[in-house]
Formats: structure tokens, C-alpha cells, sequence
């Protein structure tokens, strides 16, 4: 029982441009959702995911500033950075450090703040996640960087021009069913084919909007919950984090993700699962492209075949493997380093039969994965629902 | 400013100054004295030739700060003769005459500036189409 | 035995002004030490300790990035951040993931890189530390705010002009006793009472130079060691943090460090010991008078007396609780994130005997502790010599 | 440039305006919605004299950028009146007429740049001797 290590509380404010609402009080408002919901359970440690606060809001330290300003001054807090994977390595360390035993209660925030920053600032903070010396200074961008994969991929495998129409066209419609989503409006595919390019051949539905917000969840061991807690359980199964070359131009084929492969079969063999049991699976779909990659690298499609997935509609709510189920980063929004939390909140809530509108019937197993840059970093989860009795 | 960091990498930054593995004969760019493909320490210098074709390449219209004045300028992975894989601008070209395959070499320019007005002019390497004539 | 969690490595590189070294090499070269110290053993997660990169080097991800460059490319791999205690923060992270059985083998490596700018671009970086809404925004630093608690600290106790000479004074002379120290040279308490000031009443021998370095320790369990370990094993006996209010002007008595008391009573607790038993003391002496009030709250002196354990001789190498043994933050250097795990290295030599000219005689306890701005963030750890047969 | 980060101040920066605690009287600057004597909810406004005493000070050289026209500068921690200590320029004073207890009050200044020339003027309180002329 001791191993049993629950998400026993969920929060999350919606993703959006939160001009009126400062870093510390979009943590907050999480939080606060989180504690309510697992039943007031007082954290001891707090791990903060967030990507670029240093320089979007001029503000590191958030581990103290958010215990601070929440109420909770004085239990241990530290920042946990894996660029866009934040969320995700975060996370993992409140998992391992309720699994050690040296923590009852952990709280995870997640929180991003892109909005304290105009004009240039945003482009110049994510170049950061890039390798300083060898390409940001040749000014390229995660969003270019995306541009350059997708450009390769199409070429290789032959993909249509709107070959990954799919996966914005899915997300789309998913984030029409969650109302903390950005994008709640469906798009179709005519759309996408007349989008204005942002870094060709990758359009403005390639990719996700950054934006602001915060979600958190509450870590525990199940054994340490009173009989009469007031939701159903969800357990993490399976956890594990690699990482990859930094540099795109470093990796020996950049058209795979192999930290995402490794992630996701350790994940799965911690588990005790294989990836056909998998019910979805919340993909980084930071770009189209990425969503691609990652269902190769997962091992859910061959290799150049993954964007297939997303045209014949296998990603769909009601396809074999829904993805993207909240609508993803795309709809949902990508509030970066908050990014992967978002995803644990999303997935918990529908595998306690909370999904609402986009509830995946029946879900039982599901699997999450956060990236920092193209799968630089790559953290996957595996969640399951707690049967009554196990 | 930022004058130390551009400083140390001036050799690589304008010359293609990597490494050869000693042990396996593999090139390396950048210079990081392990050997990726063998795992053995590789310091030895060696200069690139600076000749490769695109691999990839696309357009940027929402730089970051210190590349504002270059909008829209395009970036590509240049693959070298010598087999990495490289970061770069193109230049001397427009982003309608690139194609994957198109062969380039490396030419030395201003990359960005560092910081604000006066801030420091950081130079390096981008690539160019080879028989196209410098503007 | 399988909480019995040991640094299994050590290694460091000199503290001082890199010009020509890149972070990630500095990173490189101290990890490279720890891991040959430790006989070779390969670590399956880096936990990076770093405070300012994102600002001074405009890099994040460090993870993936010295993952990568160290020829570790794959492994787990992610930075924590708690400014100024970010070293005792990933100390505290690797050991929880060794303890939770997920890590077998855990790489720390703290790593600063203060050289990457000039001019104004240091102290703004450092300001992030801070409240950036609340005190950063009146041009507030991490220097001033000790100076502000100095004079405070002086006046309310009574203390002498040069009443805090003995923290500078003794830091000198044990760094003259370390190869890998900045400073290695001596003063006396009247050079102390001449210099000059950097921000009244606190003066250049009151501020720890802030420099590049990186430091790196291999935690793993003692039951995974071969029988014939090379060396003298040291135990993490003791482990803790805790947090307080970020900003000065939020705290209802600023003469006092509540989160280095929580963390020094619990981590002792842990370790089973009382603060008696502590062979020496490696405290967080970013500033003269954090050394003062970090000796009051770890309870080794009453409120407002803390500086005359330095006037008495009771920290020197010799005395009853010898400090900074190996120069301290003010004449090692203080290479920001990575000054925790310079702490773990130190006290790890100590330990096993290793302390050269500066060997505390018959150390078996040590005490080691990464503070994070004025206390806000306190890590404390507890190291113990391993004797043969336990 | 920050702009929506210190618009989105303005309030507590022009006016001092931070909160009251329904519950336990406590007055609260900067702002921030839970009592910390108390715990509890705290979100009514209260605007604070601007009366207070210096509870410490000290005179920066080394300034973070956007500070550097300002140096030397003296800051400090006032105890207002009602309670709370903040962080804040002295200004209209030369550091060497200061003294802890000095009675002082709030006046709306410019705090500093933000960014290059081009940048945001971030205006807020400081605060100067009571009795003194400004300048
Ligand atoms: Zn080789
Ligand atoms: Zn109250």
C-alpha cells in the first residue's frame, strides 16, 4: 500500500490572457482548487513547474513567493525547470518524494505567466529552452525549430500539405467541451488549409498558443486518506522521465523522439501495462508536429506514420486512442510550464468520470506525456483509476 | 552585455572549428571534447570545410530580442560534407529559392546584436547557395 | 539498509572568475570528478542545482543540456531552483529520489556561471531572487537587504562596529587551507576594520564574492556499493527544508531565520542527534551577518549573540564548532546554486579524513546548510561518517 | 518591455492601498488577500497614511539596470504607522542624515526605467523625512 501514490485533489484556473492576475495569484487560485478538492489535506512540500518567470515576470524563487502568498509559509517549496517538460518533472518529484516517505502530502503547481511581457520578450525567454551558444544566438525559436521538423517529416514521408490537419481539427473540438480551455470553438479542415503561415510550412493551427494559467494537484498515499474521501482515486502506476540530445542539430535523426520512447516504455513497465491497455493518451501537442512524433515515438504508429492517426480520426474522442481529450495544448492553450500539470488534472478528471462533455467512456488507463523542446526532456505518466477494494 | 560568452566562441562562430574523434574519425560540430558516436574523449581540432546542402529550412517573422532588424530572415539545418548537422541563417538568398537538398557554404556575417543599442555586434557563421553571388 | 543513502562521490572544480570556461563545461569537469571518485559508477538522474542561468547565460533546460554534453545523454535529467539554496534544494531532491527506490544512482551537480556578463546585468539577475513587485521594483538587491538587517542587527544588540569581523576573518584563514578556494589568503580583524564599504554598514569582507564554479555529488544506496569501495563512505543522515516569507518587509521579526531553525530541528531529528553531537558547521555565509543569524537559529547561540561565536574563536577549526572549514562562501566563493553542493563536497572530505591543512580533528557530524535569500529557503542536511561494520 | 506587470500595480504603487482583515483587524501591505496573523480571508481595501519611522536603511552603488542613473540610493525598510514594514527609496535625504526612527512619509516618485531607452518610466512610492522640503 505504500507504493499506492494518488492524485487525491485537482485544480486549475482557466488558460488564457490573464492581464488583471499576477503569477503568484494564478498559483494561488490552483492551489486553493486543489486543497478544496482533496478534502482540505494541508501540503508539506510544494513544487513549483515554470519554464520562464526568471525572465517573462523578472521573478525566480517561486517555491518561497508561492507558499508564501498561498498561506502555507513555511513547508519546503523549490522550483523544479525542464523547459516545456516542467510540468511533467515536477510532477515526478512530488511523486518520488511522497514515494520515499519523507513527504505525506505534496503539492504540484504548475504556473506560467506569459502576459507581464510585450513585444519581443516572449520569443527572446523561450530561446532560453534552446542551446544558448550554438542556436538561439543564430536566432532560431522553439516555434521555428517546429517549422524545421515539419518541413523534414512532410519531406520525407510524403505527408499532403495538410497532411496534419488532424490534429488541430481534433484538439479544436475537444476544447469546445472544457470550459477552461482557450479555444472552445471547433475548426474544420477547409480552416486549416487557409491559415496564414506562422514559419512555413507550419500555420497558426500547427501551433499552440502560449498563454497564462495554473493547475495543481495533491499527491498522497492512498493509505493516508480517510474511507469516507469524496471522490474516487486515481493512482500514479507509472512514472519516468529522459532526456535527449539538446540540440536539434546534435541528434543523429531528428525525426524521432527517442527520450519520449524511452519515457513512455519505462512508464508503461512500471505500470505493468502495455500500450495497447492505454484508453488515451494526452500528448504535448506544443505543434502539430510534436503530436506526430510523439505517437511514433510511443509506439501507437511506425515511423512517418503518425499523422495518419490524427486523418483517420484514431485520436478522436470516440476513435480507439482519444488524445488531446481537453483539447490538448492546442485548445486548451500552453501555459508552459504549467503545461504538464494541466495534463494530470485533465487525465485525473476524466478517469474519476469527470470529463463532462468529453468524458472517454469507461477510461480506466491513461497516459500522459510532457516535452521540453522537441522531446529534449520527456516525462511520461501513467494514471489509473483506483477500483473500490484494490 | 554579454561580451564574454561571444568571446569564447569566436573560433567555432567564425571559423567551423569543431573536432575529429581520435579514436573513431567521426566530426564533430560543436565541439563538445566527448565523442558522440563512440563515447571516447575527442579534442582534437579540426576545421570544416563549410560546405553541406539544406536538410531543413524555414522562415522566422517573430524574432527574439537583438534579431528584430533581420525579420524575416531564414534558418536551416545545413548538413556538412563532413556529416553533422548544423544551426544556421541562410542568407544571400530568398526563402522562395530554398529547397531541401540545395546545396550552400558557410560565409562569416552579423548574426544579431546583443541588448540594446549599444550593445555588442555578434558575428558568425550563416550559409549561403553556392554560385550565388554576395549582395 | 535501504535507508542508508551515501555520497559515493565528490568533485569540484575551483571557485573563481571562468572567463574561458562555458557552464557547461564547468558542470562537465565536476561531474567527471565525482563520478571517477566514485569509482566509475553511472548516475541514472542529474538533479542540476542552478539559480541564474536563464538570465546570465539566457540558457534554461539545463538538464537536457549537461545530460547531453557529460556524454549521459538519456538520462533523467532536471534543474532545481531555490535561488540561493537551489544547491542544498537538488541535494535534497537526489536523495528523495535514491530513497523512493525509483534512482538507483543520483547525480547532483550545482553549477553558476556569473561571468557570461558585465556590468549591471549581475545585480539585476540577482534581483530576481527577491519580491520582484515589492522590493526588486524599488531597486532593492540581495546585498542591500543584508545590509539593511545588518544595521538593524547592530543596533538593536549593541554590536561593535567591526562586532562581525570574526566571520570574514575566520573564512580566510581556513581558505588559505583550500586548493579550490577563491580567496587563499589571511586577513587580519584591522583589514577588516579599513575596507571598504559596499552598501553601509556592510562592507566588501562582509559579502561572499559571487563567482563561477560547479560542484557535483553521487548519491546512491550502500547496499549497491562493491564490497571494495575505494574510499570512506558518507551518510546522509539528516535532510530537510523549509521555507518563509519572500520579501523582508512580510516578516514580523527580520532578525531571525525561522526556516533555518525548522530545518536545522528536523533534519537533527531525522539524524537522531542533538545539535551537541555536531562536529562543524558549514552555514550559509553569503553575508557576515547571515553567518550571525544562522548560528541563532540553528540554536548554537541566543538571539542577537551569534556574532560572538566568531569574536571568541568558537568557529575557527580549532574551536568548539568549527565553520566554513574550508573558506566558507566568503573566501571559497560563492557560486550561487552551486554553493550547496560545494557544502555536501567539503563536509564529504571533512568526513572521510580528506581535509588536508584543514581537517577537523576526529569529525564524524556535520552540518550543512543552503540558504535561499535572507532564509527564506532553508536546506539543511545532517552527514555522518559511515564506521565499518554499521 | 512590462508594461502590464506594473499597470496591473499601479494601485498599491501610487497609493499605498493594501488591505484590512475583517477578522482580525490586522492591516495588510502589499496586498494579499489571506491574513497573515490570521489566516483567513482578508480582501477589504485599506489605504494606509503613508506615516511611518525607519526601521533600517543602507545606500546602493551597485544598481540592477533600469537603476543605475538613480546611484547612489538609499533604501530602506519602513514601519508604517498601522503596522507593516515595506521596502522603499528614501528620497529628498542624504544617507548620512538617516537614522533608524527617523519619522518619514510617502510621496509618489519615479522608481526607475524599465528596459532600454526606449523603456517604460515605473513610477511609485517613496518615501522622504517628514518635515523636509522636497527638492
Ligand atoms: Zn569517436
Ligand atoms: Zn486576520
Amino acid at each position: 500500500m505504500n507504493n499506492n501514490i494518488v492524485i487525491a485533489g485537482i485544480g486549475q484556473t482557466a488558460v488564457g490572457e490573464h492581464w488583471k492576475t499576477s503569477l503568484r495569484e494564478l498559483a494561488h487560485y490552483a492551489l486553493e482548487d486543489a486543497i478544496k478538492d482533496a478534502g482540505g489535506l494541508r501540503p508539506q512540500a510544494l513544487f513549483v513547474a515554470n519554464m520562464l518567470a526568471p525572465n517573462l515576470s523578472k521573478q525566480s524563487h517561486l517555491g518561497a513567493l508561492i507558499a508564501d502568498f498561498s498561506g502555507f509559509v513555511g513547508i519546503e517549496a523549490v522550483t523544479v525547470e525542464a523547459a516545456g517538460a516542467s510540468g511533467g518533472a515536477a510532477l515526478r518529484q512530488g511523486y518520488l518524494a511522497v514515494l520515499s516517505g519523507m513527504v505525506d502530502v505534496a503539492l504540484v503547481v504548475g504556473v506560467e505567466k506569459f502576459t507581464d511581457v510585450v513585444d519581443a520578450g516572449t520569443e527572446t525567454a523561450l530561446a532560453t529552452t534552446l542551446d544558448s551558444d550554438f542556436e538561439a544566438v543564430q536566432g532560431v525559436t522553439p516555434t521555428s525549430q517546429a517549422a524545421l521538423l515539419m518541413r523534414r517529416y512532410m519531406h520525407e514521408f510524403n505527408v499532403p500539405a495538410d497532411g496534419l490537419a488532424g490534429f488541430p481539427v481534433t484538439a479544436h473540438a475537444n476544447g469546445a467541451g472544457n470550459p477552461n480551455a482557450m479555444f472552445r470553438r471547433a475548426i474544420k479542415a477547409e480552416t486549416y488549409a487557409r491559415a496564414g503561415m506562422v514559419s512555413e510550412p507550419l500555420n497558426m493551427f500547427d501551433a499552440a498558443p502560449n498563454a497564462d494559467g495554473a493547475a495543481a494537484v495533491i499527491l498522497t498515499r492512498a493509505d493516508l486518506l480517510p474511507p469516507n474521501f469524496p471522490h474516487p482515486l486515481v493512482r500514479i502506476s507509472g512514472s519516468a522521465s529522459a532526456s535527449d540530445l539538446l540540440a536539434l542539430h546534435d541528434r543523429p535523426d531528428p525525426l524521432t523522439f527517442p527520450a519520449a520512447r524511452r519515457s513512455v516504455e519505462t512508464a508503461l513497465e512500471k505500470a505493468g501495462l502495455t500500450r495497447e491497455q492505454i484508453d488515451f493518451f494526452e500528448y504535448h501537442d506544443a505543434f502539430s508536429i510534436y503530436a506526430a512524433l510523439s505517437l511514433e515515438a510511443a509506439g501507437f504508429a511506425e515511423r512517418g506514420r503518425g499523422w495518419e492517426l490524427a486523418r483517420d480520426g484514431v485520436i478522436a474522442l470516440n476513435g480507439k486512442l482519444p488524445c488531446a481529450t481537453m483539447g490538448g495544448l492546442k485548445a486548451r492553450g500552453n501555459p508552459g510550464g504549467a503545461t504538464g500539470v494541466y495534463q494530470a488534472v485533465e487525465a485525473a478528471a476524466q478517469l474519476r468520470g469527470g470529463g463532462g462533455a468529453n468524458q472517454v467512456a469507461g477510461a480506466r488507463y491513461a497516459m500522459i506525456q510532457s516535452l521540453g523542446g522537441p522531446a529534449a526532456t520527456a516525462v511520461t505518466h501513467v494514471l489509473e483509476r483506483v477500483e473500490i477494494g484494490e | 552585455m554579454e561580451i564574454p560568452r561571444h568571446w569564447r566562441l569566436r573560433k567555432q562562430r567564425y571559423g567551423l572549428v569543431g573536432e575529429v574523434c581520435p579514436h573513431c574519425e567521426a566530426k564533430i560540430f560543436p565541439p563538445r571534447d566527448v565523442c558522440p558516436d563512440c563515447g571516447k574523449e575527442a579534442k582534437t581540432k579540426f576545421s570544416f570545410s563549410g560546405q553541406g546542402e539544406v536538410y531543413s529550412y524555414t522562415t522566422i517573422y517573430n524574432a527574439p530580442s537583438g534579431f528584430e532588424a533581420n525579420v524575416p530572415y531564414t534558418v536551416a539545418l545545413v548538413k556538412l560534407e563532413e556529416g553533422p548537422l548544423v544551426t544556421a541563417q541562410l542568407t544571400d538568398v530568398a526563402e522562395e529559392e530554398v529547397e531541401i537538398g540545395m546545396p550552400v557554404e558557410m560565409v562569416t556575417r552579423r548574426l544579431h546584436q546583443d541588448g540594446d543599442e549599444r550593445g555588442l555586434l555578434v558575428y558568425g557563421y550563416k550559409f549561403r547557395p553556392i554560385g550565388f553571388a554576395a549582395h
